[in-house]
């Protein structure tokens, strides 16, 4: 191999101290993101979806922050149909039993899998990814609004948020009461306020029609839902707003591939760009985002 | 690592350059499925990789494709990603700078619609020396000949191959299109043209049909499909071209394991190249290396050359066959 | 069987041949995935289906390829069968008497290596009032042009259409190769020589190495692969020849299920056929029927064509296109 | 549809009868032999296999015969990876509690899945397939060799004959005593004769070595193993006999598809051709088979 000696000589003289060699010990303890969890628990939750509780290593649980999201193989092990990884965002993160929750709804080939696991089962994990919501040091009001399974990201931000003190509204909606977060999974600091389309429980309708009178109180806003929830949370809070305050911070959906900023799959149009929401995102800033 | 010694993995790409390519181990991270490099870096030790091919670069910045522009498919996926990059200029101001502190020998591949501007894109490459080697992506619409793809045509391919041959000396490898008819001799025509390394294969062109939206689910309409699903076309492209030509062949397509590498290799690849399965498998790549020289090792090899092309017949004998028969048409 | 009675799934798959080719359903089994029909008979109900293709009927009888013959490939399959069949005289002895006592349509696969051998098969069919029309397999090797796949080129595809059209008055259905590099163009050929149909894909040339054996697993090395994972690739070739030409397109590739038959009457076929699917699951073509019409009822929908063709935007525009773009190369 | 009927009324009048319409019905009795089976048990034997019993409709019992195949599939729903059926023979029938044992060998990702089932679950059968081993009226004693899994429809065979009151010699081999069929499978009434590679139990070598012993007592010879198997019974056995006598009917093994005739893909090259073994097989007589 001299050749490769010599052709490498140039750059052996100038290694790259910022490029460390990831070493398989690193990928046990998580330091490479990349490793395996243990299924702890399968519950049910609102409705047919499920809180899928997995061991994780402290190395990953101690650099996790709330709107991150892990990478999971929704696949049986020698089956290349479905191939992808899915990204799932984290619910809830348990440092006393080194453990992450994650709040999956059923709703394809992927989802489904990952809802029918049995505790004991592996799962390969690739995380924490993804930018996160960052609550302002000058905020106290934190106003929460979640659509479906897009309050998962909400959750663990709320839990943090109590338990700095801060005040929360945490506003969700569903089609009916029972796809509706059951209020024990919220601290009782939190104030938690519900709509649903048939009116069996909270107001008749959607969140975003009682959104309106927290917006003023709020110091920041955060969403996480469907596209749809977007455009109606930005024509609801726009007129309320004064010079762009309280800020609003969305977590985006999309389809992904690599979840490492390398495939370019996965961008949002933003006034900024072109920008990849697994690296980037999938936390924006509602302003920027263009829907 | 300390497995990973036992045989010789290393391999030359260009063995007829003197800017040569020898690569410790014959495993390349592919285009468009590795960013940069440094989106993988700390999560994979890159400085193992044999070497890795950069995102398509084009003459100038692309924005790339309105969303969606991935989509999966069985044992697969289909992209559009529409070649978002900066341009040529913006990326040699901001990545072979980064790449120079590396050890990993980095490759750029690059796109156009136009013979001129590959040739541009070399003679500026020509002169970085953190540039390891160019791959040439024919998978493009050529539109001075009414946008014919360069890759399906073996006068179109030599003519874009010998362009860039004129515009730099550095190792050039040209990525065949699977969407040639007969790519044996679209190899054959561009070895001639110059070629140091001939890879394959690139996406074959898809598309999914989202049945409630009643449109194709990509912006795009149109994708790229790649992974496990195509790697029998993959394989035999490789045997044929393998078999076609002297020079070294680089073999992907659904790479996901060392099962899989093998069969590239005794097909009659040098080197292989791993793309969907980084995404599904960030470890694999580093795995390959490993799991190479361990199988190697054990069944009594000493290097990797001696198992390249021992399932292929015609193996470099570049002799002249049919254009078809019953048999390469797989009847 | 209520179910499929409410909207109307019959089409026309010949309109302008006065041997017309009216199916009741567009469920049509795949040339060489349902033998002669008998094999399945006792398993399905065969009168229920739009139609099936025989095996390939070659000028001789063909004792087929050595073993093996198929393998499995990621969400597909590759065969290398060798069109065994008792060759044209003997065929018409025994299938076409069988198949005057049923009532479903049957379609006979022909391939040959000259022009010349499917004309004269083509006459020899056009005297059995139990076939119900040829389908033309151009996917074989032209010797007369030194192997060059007949279904490759535009030229050659219309050459052995116009010869076929000459010699029978039958609906003829031309099915066009996946290895020509611009398969609309080809569609536009043969349409223009005379096909009352269209029908696409075949297999795609794969091949897979025993890595244990260090020889490909298929004697014949080479196979067409099938199966779910060329769906991307069959779906979106099916969109470009319904935008090209005029006549009815009969899409097949990796149909498993009713999404899969929809995404092809989507981009524009107006039949379907399904072949390995059938090998998995000998329910799906009868279960298609029934799904597509309880489908086709919920969304409110009193006939198949008004799906026909509603996710491609030039969907029998056969306007010209140029040979590729960045778009049409899924980049 | 006017011109559908038009068009038909040449075939209408001449309908075929033999061509019966398949009914759903057929379907849930198995009459069209495509049904579904559910997972009774599921039971290790032989080192790495297992014996796994599914129920079946009576009337797939009833017109079941030694030597015949279900083409079973092996798959996750919702994933076309491995896409595939497998071909496996009936290890025994249980027309008592109307169900089949399946002799299983986890070997690549099909048989590992099938091993793995658990009892309630239902997997997708198509059977039952093939020929079958045919006894002749004039046979009272038979004999049986087996190498592996092969010894699966052997197992049926030697039911039914001690049944019938022929008498039957049972040739095993394997590497080890652990992939020994335990005598406990068999009939007391069937002579059970071991070999293994190591010596471990028995005859210290091949099965095919004990063979010669056997020959001129059987009227019949049945075989079921790998092809090299098939080579040496071919070469032991030849010298021993007279005019042919005793016939050897082998099982052959082949990869499948349809499982029905109609690709053409299992075909066994025989004196008579290109023969499908998964409809004239997978049973042939030896002597015309090309190996
Ligand atoms: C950053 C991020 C965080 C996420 N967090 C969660 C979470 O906490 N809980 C959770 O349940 N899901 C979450 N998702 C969605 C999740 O990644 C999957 O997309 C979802 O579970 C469906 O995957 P599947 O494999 O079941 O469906 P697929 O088989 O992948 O999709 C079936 C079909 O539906 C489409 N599709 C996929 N996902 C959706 C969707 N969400 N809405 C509408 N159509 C869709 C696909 O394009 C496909 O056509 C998150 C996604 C992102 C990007
Ligand atoms: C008529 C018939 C009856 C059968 N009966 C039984 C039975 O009773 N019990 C049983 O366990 N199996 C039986 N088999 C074999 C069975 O069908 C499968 O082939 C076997 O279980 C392996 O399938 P797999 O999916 O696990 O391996 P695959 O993933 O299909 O195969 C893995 C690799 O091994 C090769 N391969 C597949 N099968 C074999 C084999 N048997 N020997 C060597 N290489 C192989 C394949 O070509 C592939 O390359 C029978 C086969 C036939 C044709
Ligand atoms: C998301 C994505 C982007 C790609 N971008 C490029 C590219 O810019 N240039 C190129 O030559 N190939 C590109 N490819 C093709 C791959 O380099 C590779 O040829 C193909 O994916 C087959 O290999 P695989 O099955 O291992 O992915 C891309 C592939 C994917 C999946
Ligand atoms: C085993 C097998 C044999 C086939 N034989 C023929 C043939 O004789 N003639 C032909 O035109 N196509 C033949 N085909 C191709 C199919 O008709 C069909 O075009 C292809 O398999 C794609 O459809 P599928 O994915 O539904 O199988 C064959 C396919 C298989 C799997
Ligand atoms: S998923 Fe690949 S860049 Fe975001
Ligand atoms: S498996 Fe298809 S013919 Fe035997």
């Amino acid at each position: 191999m001299a050749g490769l000696v010599a052709r490498n000589a140039r750059w052996e003289g100038q290694k790259d101290y910022r490029l460390l060699p990831v070493t398989p010990s690193m990928e046990s303890t998580g330091a490479s993101r990349e490793f395996e969890s243990q299924v702890l628990s399968v519950e049910p939750i609102m409705g047919d979806a499920v809180l899928l509780t997995v061991s994780a290593p402290a190395a990953v649980l101690s650099r996790l922050k709330p709107g991150q999201f892990f990478n999971i193989v929704t696949r049986f092990p020698g089956s290349w149909d479905p191939l992808l990884r899915r990204p799932y965002s984290v619910y809830r993160s348990h440092h006393d039993t080194s453990a992450l929750t994650f709040l999956v709804r059923p709703f394809g080939r992927g989802s489904a899998w990952l809802s029918e696991r049995l505790p004991g089962e592996q799962i390969g994990m690739l995380g924490p990814l993804g930018n996160s919501f960052t609550v302002s040091n000058r905020a106290q009001r934190l106003l929460m609004i979640g659509g479906g399974v897009g309050v998962a990201p909400l959750v663990m931000l709320s839990d943090e948020a109590a338990t700095n003190g801060l005040d929360v509204v945490f506003i969700m909606g569903a089609a009916t009461e029972d796809g509706l977060l059951a209020a024990s999974e919220l601290s009782n600091r939190i104030e938690y306020v519900v709509a649903t389309d048939d009116g069996s429980r909270g107001h008749r309708g959607l969140a975003t029609e009682v959104l309106g009178d927290y917006v003023q109180w709020a110091d920041q806003i955060f969403a996480c839902g469907p596209e749809p929830m977007y455009r109606t949370l930005r024509a609801v809070v726009e007129p309320l707003r004064i010079n762009r305050k309280p800020g609003i911070q969305v977590s985006m959906e999309r389809g992904m591939a690599c979840g490492l900023g390398a495939c370019l799959g996965c961008v949002v149009e933003t006034t900024r760009g072109m920008i990849a929401s697994c690296v980037q995102g999938p936390v924006f800033d509602l302003d920027e985002v263009i829907l | 690592m300390s497995t990973a010694a036992t045989p010789d993995l290393s391999v030359d790409l260009a063995p007829d350059n003197s800017r040569e390519l020898r690569l410790r181990n014959p495993v390349i991270a592919a285009s468009g499925c590795f960013g940069y490099g440094e989106e993988y870096s700390g999560i994979i030790d890159i400085n193992r990789l044999g070497a890795f091919v950069s995102k398509g670069i084009t003459p100038e910045r692309r924005a790339g494709n309105p969303m969606p522009r991935i989509v999966e498919s069985p044992a697969g996926m289909l992209n559009a990603i529409g070649l978002q990059n900066p341009g040529i200029h913006g990326f040699v101001k901001k990545y072979p700078p980064m790449w120079a502190r590396w050890t990993v020998p980095a490759i750029v591949n690059i796109s156009a619609e136009l013979v001129s501007d590959y040739a541009m894109m070399a003679a500026i490459l020509d002169e970085q020396p953190a540039v390891a080697a160019i791959e040439l992506n024919v998978s493009c619409p050529n539109i001075a000949r009414g946008g014919y793809c360069f890759g399906w045509d073996p006068l179109m391919s030599a003519e874009v191959t010998r362009a860039v041959r004129a515009a730099t000396t550095l190792p050039l490898i040209v990525k065949l299109s699977p969407g040639a008819p007969n790519i044996a001799s679209v190899a054959v025509a561009v070895e001639e043209a110059g070629a140091d390394a001939i890879s394959l294969i690139n996406t074959l062109v898809g598309m999914a049909i989202d049945v409630r939206a009643r449109k194709p689910l990509l912006a795009n309409h149109t994708g790229g499909v790649s992974g496990p699903a195509i790697k029998p076309i993959a394989v035999r492209m490789v045997y044929q071209v393998a078999a076609a030509v002297r020079v070294p062949v680089i073999g992907m397509g659904g790479i996901m394991g060392l099962n899989d590498a093998l069969e590239f290799f005794l097909a009659g690849a040098s080197a292989i190249q791993v793309g969907t399965g980084i995404f599904v498998d960030p470890g694999l790549p580093i795995r390959l290396i490993d799991d190479l020289a361990r199988w190697l090792d054990g069944e009594g090899f000493s290097s990797l050359d001696q198992i390249v092309g021992i399932a292929n017949d015609g193996f470099r004998s570049g002799q002249e066959r049919p254009l078809a028969t019953w048999e390469s048409l797989g009847v």
